[in-house]
């Protein structure tokens, strides 16, 4: 019996991932190529700098929205608990007047605490995660406030710490690509996410846990303890965005925040993570995020009234995901 | 009773503007013995979540009501409910279309923004491209502040065009992103007006990230935008006087009380203000951080 | 719907085939999953379709009941051709099918599930009582104890397949397409439904029907055609011919059929004792042990409580009291993870459910267990580790899978199967518990899953064996355990009779007892 | 056996469910005991009214939200649509003068369209519920501010209009009942939505698809045009919403709308509906909604700072779902 030729199960779809991912491309590409035959002003370096700077924040809230994702949760406080990390920044530099890296230590261990408690929440409550994150999308936002006293903080006294988004230590190498360090740090947090997602065993679980948590769970893992790391993890990434957008802005703002989580799982979703987990990658997410910024930008360089502006916005991300849809069927 | 018990209705809660008003009219509290509970929506949009807070706020029977209004009708009815009660009201910020309210202490936001539209002029020489990234479509200040700017430049200034007005929300980043879209897009233009707080620092910071020199004129005050001014990166702003609205409206809400009588309208004024003048007393009284 | 036949044109010998499909071809993405296959039913009979795991028989009777749309071929019934393109037509048409997996809304209730999307009304409103008492009607058809208002989803899934059953006869149709309709069934409810297809044979309804179980189709069929790699491989009477020629029909060749060598286990030490087990109604004080090298099959009715013994054994449920020893140790299991680390695995009776991580790869389903041996300083995979390991079992499991990446959910179930096992012989676990091993696999898989278990035994593994399938436990079993209502009614020698295992099995069971009468 | 009376779909299973429904109000009794004792200003008419009044229209949107979360779906849009139907009635009543029953018809027919097209989307492209809605929030959002002209559109020539909301029709035959007739509104929607998901087909699919979209369709259900059915219902819904909004205001905000899906949502999934389907019930939408307007009000009485009523609020959402999880664990 064991030697019948075992046509058994051919892979159904497959095909080349590399042609895969070329094509999830190919959606950005194409708004690319409109924007600059529309617009001679949009494939400007200067311009092209201004759409990654853009993405830097929404695709680092994306990042930790895609680890959430794929365990079949979300996270609807990563806008907030963003902010929440760039008030404790601005309350250790400026009400304390602590030096730097402990102001970005304390961002870091505030979006990891947070993380934390939502995925206790979560795992060991059993509170669906929309609600669990949903709680902590407002106690965050009105923690912000009250931490920061309802108003902004400035860190004019940490001088160097606009440089964490804005300097460019490309730039100072390389003159002529003055790739802003924001960015940059976008990209090493998509390279460590991709990292921890594909080749450790926290990223095996999270996959697992999306794709049949009981059955994990039946293995013998400790579901609870991988689901909370998860979310810790996905917070302490809110944590660096939330150092980006302090950065960028020179100062900790108390109101902002809340609406980014739309964005940032637009983002994802554009970018072919699933919904109902078991499946995504960051790369996706990236582009997802790209094409949410290139989209904004390339509509405004365009002058386009800011209504239709959100129609149109609105009409391409279903698009996206139809374009996606159609491209999966087809392989 | 010994304490006043009086309930501000604002416009918004968590923007500096706001807190400053809050400040006023803590500050008048302290001086005169009330209690006052400061509250506003979350965006200048939501006129629903405002009646909900004032009709709450009505149902705590308070001694006064001070109320600024997103939406001058739609209030109507419960201000007839505040007058059936004997709850004095008093407007601020910007009027009520209503003779309920006892007075308002307001700014005149199409004057104020006219100013700044003059002394964008003055700055860029009287003639070329100028933009407007502004908080907010639909309420009444991002209104009045647009077409205030954008109708003068029209009628006293022929040789300089609009040639974007964009809406951030009042949102920093939003504004920031916006801002370098239009520089962007327009490589030769002069100036934007930033038409309140976070639209004018977004303006600010889209500059700057995008290396340009364009006057930028903004809005209010605030510890950023004051820095600005003074770096240069800001030529000037406007400033109302939201620590002297809090303030008046809460003196005019004891005085209705103590039954003195009160004007029509308390102007609560605006001035530009730049680096030339900042220290003075008068305007640094009414600039907040 | 229970007596009253249904009157139909013509009489169960008529010429015209009911269903004739011929030429049917069907591709999916990447795989050939019907080429040239053929079908011919004629009224009043029982056409068993056979074939190994992955043959084509679900997709070939998808095709006939509009859930697919072939892609060459034809389909003719009462010799007109015919298309058929969806359920609604299939049903139109006088088809209905009950699908292999359980294909019940679990929100609702069996009646509801039962009438949906032909609800009665009345004045445009449902009319409740109508379908309850519709449903009712066919229960007691079926001489099947159910409320028609308990919502599905708290039923077993023998209780969730008589349902579907029940929908399916509630069509009244001339062509029933039964897919595995027993595979979750005990003796009783089998021969039960054995009773309606004679009934409805008798009323000159045609009926198709799948199954790995052999007894069955010599039991029930008039004829078998069977299925090979998506093709036809012929057609045969059933009664004339012998299991052997359906087999080699199915596989292609023959099968041995060894026989197991018991070993001696008497001296060997206990692996897992239980004592005093309980929880409710459900375990009621259940003891018993496992020596190393022995197979323990755990025979009982549907609802007997075996699969509750062993979650609650391996730490998938509470307990209520109760005490578990390994190697002569007292162990304090209170979560799946407690039982992985004393070396007890446990192969769920729902594989898609509980088993396999349907995402992830072969290899990673294989390693899910041993993550911690294969993760590296921090945190980081030893990839290479995981693919040597997996391959290893692939081949020592003869896993038919094209690689160790392809996703899990994509194999046949006798194949999934052995990946679950894999994944715990990979965990090295000592105590393994195998709860319905061969549920829906083909006879080749499962001989393959015997002879696994066998050497299992032999390398001295302590084994239990939950099945439904007396055959399959009497093969199997060192010794046998009968459990009843939650009670461990017996412990028999493996040799006992069939009969023998029965009577324990329906000890103080009156509701079974009544069924058996009728 | 055959004719025990048929409780319809019940969500919490087994035990009796009179007995559930008892526990779910146990959470807003708990609150509305807090209250009383904490003010002596809470426990009357008048503020009684006024969170009845302020629970009309996000629980309307709630209504609506609940039966596309019971196929399995999400709405995001409902607040945006509220918004666009509230500005199609301005159009039609204030710019094109027309009668007050077009402007009513016209809005709920805006509601309606606009639900079959998500319902298309969402059916017929596969497109994610998640984004299709999101993709319509934004679509609906500009297309709001094209049509009015971004500015509030005045019911001032329609003076009827703002009795739709205001007007008490209770109270001018029982003047001392003086009940708005917005949240009369909200009781007929409600005993609407009740009816149709209990006693009807449309509401029979509804469970189903939730349950199990694929055994729906294998059993001959056209699944498609259900799907499309129920989205198109909970368009309608929002319709109503709009017209609450709108003649509550005595204008047509069209900046208004987003933000509010998420109070919806919350509301929704503390009335005890489940975010993956098949299960839920409007009373309990109701109770979530009642939860969510009483804490604000609530607080806002006790005169608690701004910022500690969110905190309180998300502490309180998590806890009520927490609440009913540990009733339906004992259960
Ligand atoms: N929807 C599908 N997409 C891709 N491949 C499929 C699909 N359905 C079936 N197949 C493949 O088609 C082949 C035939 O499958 P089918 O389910 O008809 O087998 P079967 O004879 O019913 O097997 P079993 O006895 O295990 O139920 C298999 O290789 C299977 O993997
Ligand atoms: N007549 C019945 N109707 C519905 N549920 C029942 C019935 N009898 C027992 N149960 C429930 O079924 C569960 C045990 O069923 P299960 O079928 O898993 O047991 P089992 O002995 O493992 O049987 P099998 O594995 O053969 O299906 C228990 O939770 C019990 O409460
Ligand atoms: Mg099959
Ligand atoms: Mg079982």
């Amino acid at each position: 019996m064991t030697d019948t030729a075992a046509p058994a199960v051919k892979t159904g779809p497959r095909i080349s991932g590399a042609f895969h991912r070329l094509l999830a491309f190919s959606g950005l590409i194409a708004l690319i190529l409109v924007f600059s035959l529309a617009s001679p002003n949009f494939m400007q370096t200067q311009n092209i700098l201004a759409i990654l700077q853009a993405t830097s924040v929404n695709g680092v809230l994306a990042i930790a929205a895609t680890l959430v994702i794929i365990t079949g949760g979300i996270d609807l406080s990563v806008g907030t608990l963003m902010t929440f990390c760039a008030v404790v920044a601005g309350v250790i530099l400026t009400y304390w007047g602590l030096p730097m890296p402990l102001g970005i230590i304390g961002a870091i261990i505030a979006g990891t605490v947070s993380g934390l408690i939502s995925g206790t929440v979560i795992a060991k409550l059993k509170v669906p995660p929309f609600i669990a994150t949903l709680g902590m999308m407002l106690i965050l936002k009105g923690l912000s406030l009250v931490i920061s006293g309802t108003r902004p903080i400035y860190f004019n006294d940490t001088p160097g710490f606009s440089q964490i988004s804005l300097g460019s230590a490309v730039g100072s190498v390389i003159p002529a690509l003055p790739i802003p360090n924001g960015v940059l740090i976008l990209f090493a947090v998509a390279l460590l996410a991709a990292f921890i997602l594909g080749k450790t065993a926290l990223g095996r679980y999270t996959f697992a846990l999306g794709s049949n948590e009981e059955a994990v769970r039946l293995s013998g893992v400790n579901v609870d303890r991988w689901k909370i790391a998860v979310y810790a993890l996905a917070g302490s990434i809110c944590g660096v965005a939330g150092l980006l957008i302090a950065s960028r802005l020179n100062s900790a703002q108390p109101a902002l925040g809340q609406g980014y989580e739309l964005d940032a799982i637009a983002a994802v979703v554009i970018g072919g993570t699933s919904l109902s987990g078991g499946r995504g990658t960051v790369l996706g997410t990236l582009i997802g995020a790209l094409i949410i910024s290139v989209l904004a930008n390339g509509l405004r360089i365009l002058s386009v009234a800011q209504e239709w502006q959100t129609v149109v916005t609105g009409c391409i991300i279903i698009l996206a995901v139809y374009a996606d849809i159609l491209r999966r069927r087809k392989l | 009773q010994d304490s006043y018990d009086i309930a501000l209705i604002s416009k918004g809660f968590q923007h500096q503007f706001w807190q400053a008003v809050k400040a006023g009219a803590d500050k008048a509290a302290a001086e005169f013995g009330a209690n006052v509970t400061f509250e506003g929506p979350e965006t200048e949009t939501q006129v629903d979540r405002q009646m909900d807070m004032l009709a709450a706020a009505l149902s705590r029977q308070p001694d006064a009501i001070g109320f600024a209004a997103l939406d001058s009708q739609a209030a109507s009815p419960l201000l007839e409910q505040a007058k059936a009660a004997n709850i004095p009201v008093i407007a601020f910020d910007s009027g009520v279309d209503s003779d309920i309210p006892l007075t308002t202490v307001t700014t005149d936001n199409v004057a104020a923004a006219a100013m700044a539209a003059d002394k964008m002029a003055e700055l860029i020489g009287d003639e070329g491209k100028v933009a407007v990234v502004a908080h907010d479509q639909t309420s009444r200040t991002g209104i009045d502040r647009v077409d205030g700017f954008v109708n003068r430049i029209k009628e006293a200034h022929p040789n300089i065009e609009v040639v974007s007005v964009q809406y951030g929300g009042g949102d920093q980043l939003q504004s920031t992103e916006i801002t370098k879209s239009i520089l962007l897009a327009n490589p030769d233009l002069k100036g934007i007006f930033g038409a309140n707080e976070g639209s004018a620092i977004g303006v600010v910071n889209g500059k700057t990230e995008l290396g340009s020199d364009i006057v930028v004129i903004g809005f209010d005050s605030g510890a950023a935008q004051k820095g600005f001014i003074e770096s240069g990166a800001m030529a000037g702003a406007i400033t109302q006087n939201p620590v002297g609205i809090g303030y008046e409206t809460v003196k005019a809400a004891i005085g209705a009380l103590k039954g003195e009588t009160l004007p029509k309208i308390i102007d609560s004024g605006f001035a530009y203000y730049d680096k030339s003048n900042m220290a003075d007393p008068e305007i640094a009284a009414v600039l907040y951080d | 719907m229970a007596g009253e036949a249904i009157e139909r044109g013509h009489a169960a010998a008529s010429a015209v085939p009911l269903v004739d499909m011929v030429g049917i071809d069907k591709t999916f993405p990447g795989v050939r999953a019907l080429s040239q296959a053929r079908f011919e039913l004629v009224p009043g009979e029982v056409h068993a379709l056979m074939g190994e795991n992955g043959a084509g028989k679900s997709t070939l009777m998808k095709v006939l009941s509009g859930v697919y749309t072939r892609d060459s071929g034809e389909v003719r019934l009462d010799g007109q051709p015919v298309e058929i393109t969806s359920p609604r037509q299939a049903q139109d048409a006088g088809i209905s099918i009950i699908h292999q997996e359980l294909a019940l809304m679990r929100d609702l209730t069996a009646a509801q599930n039962i009438f949906i999307g032909r609800e009665p009304r009345r004045f445009g409103i449902l009319d409740e009582g109508q379908l309850n008492r519709d449903a009712a009607a066919i229960f007691a058809s079926m001489n099947l104890k159910l409320e028609p208002t308990v919502p599905v989803e708290s039923l077993t899934i023998a209780k969730q397949q008589m349902v579907e059953i029940a929908k399916a006869l509630s069509y009244r149709s001339r062509v029933l397409i039964m897919d595995e309709p027993t595979a979750a069934l005990n003796d009783a409810e089998i021969a039960e439904l054995f009773a309606i297809i004679n009934r409805l044979k008798a009323e000159g309804v045609g009926v198709v029907y799948i199954s790995h179980k052999m007894d069955e189709i010599k039991r029930i069929s008039d004829r078998v055609t069977v299925m090979r790699d998506g093709e036809y491989v012929g057609t045969v009477p059933a009664a004339e011919t012998p299991i052997e020629t359906i087999i080699s029909m199915m596989v292609g060749r023959t099968l041995s059929n060894e026989t197991l060598a018991i070993p001696n286990t008497a001296l060997a030490p206990v692996a897992l004792e239980v004592k005093h087990l309980n929880r409710g109604r459900e375990i009621r004080d259940v003891s018993f042990s496992v020596r190393k090298g022995e197979i323990l099959g755990f025979a009982g009715l549907m609802g007997a409580g075996r699969t509750e013994v062993a979650r609650a054994i391996f730490g998938a449920d509470r307990r209520e009291s109760g005490e578990i020893w390994v190697n002569g140790q007292r162990v304090g299991i209170s979560t799946p993870r407690d039982a992985v680390e004393k070396g007890i695995g446990y192969l769920s009776e729902d594989r898609k459910l509980f088993g396999l991580a349907t995402g992830l790869d072969v290899r990673n389903n294989i390693a899910l267990a041993s993550l911690q041996r294969f993760t590296g300083p921090g945190g980081v995979l030893n990839e290479a580790g995981m693919q040597v390991a997996a391959r290893g079992y692939i081949r020592q499991l003869s896993i038919k899978t094209p690689s160790d990446t392809q996703e899990a959910r994509l194999l046949s179930g006798g194949n999934q199967q052995k990946v679950v096992i894999a994944k715990w012989l990979l965990r090295d676990c000592d105590i393994l518990i195998f709860d319905e091993p061969t549920r829906g696999i083909d006879v080749g898989a499962k001989s393959e899953i015997y002879k696994l278990l066998n050497n299992l035994a032999a390398q001295g593994k302590a084994i239990i064996v939950i099945s439904s399938e007396l055959p399959e436990i009497l093969r199997l079993s060192h010794r046998i355990a009968v459990m009843c209502e939650g009670r461990l009614t017996g412990m028999l020698p493996g040799g006992s009779s069939q009969e023998e295992i029965m009577r324990l099995a329906t000890l103080r069971e009156p509701a079974m007892q009544v069924r058996h009468a009728g």
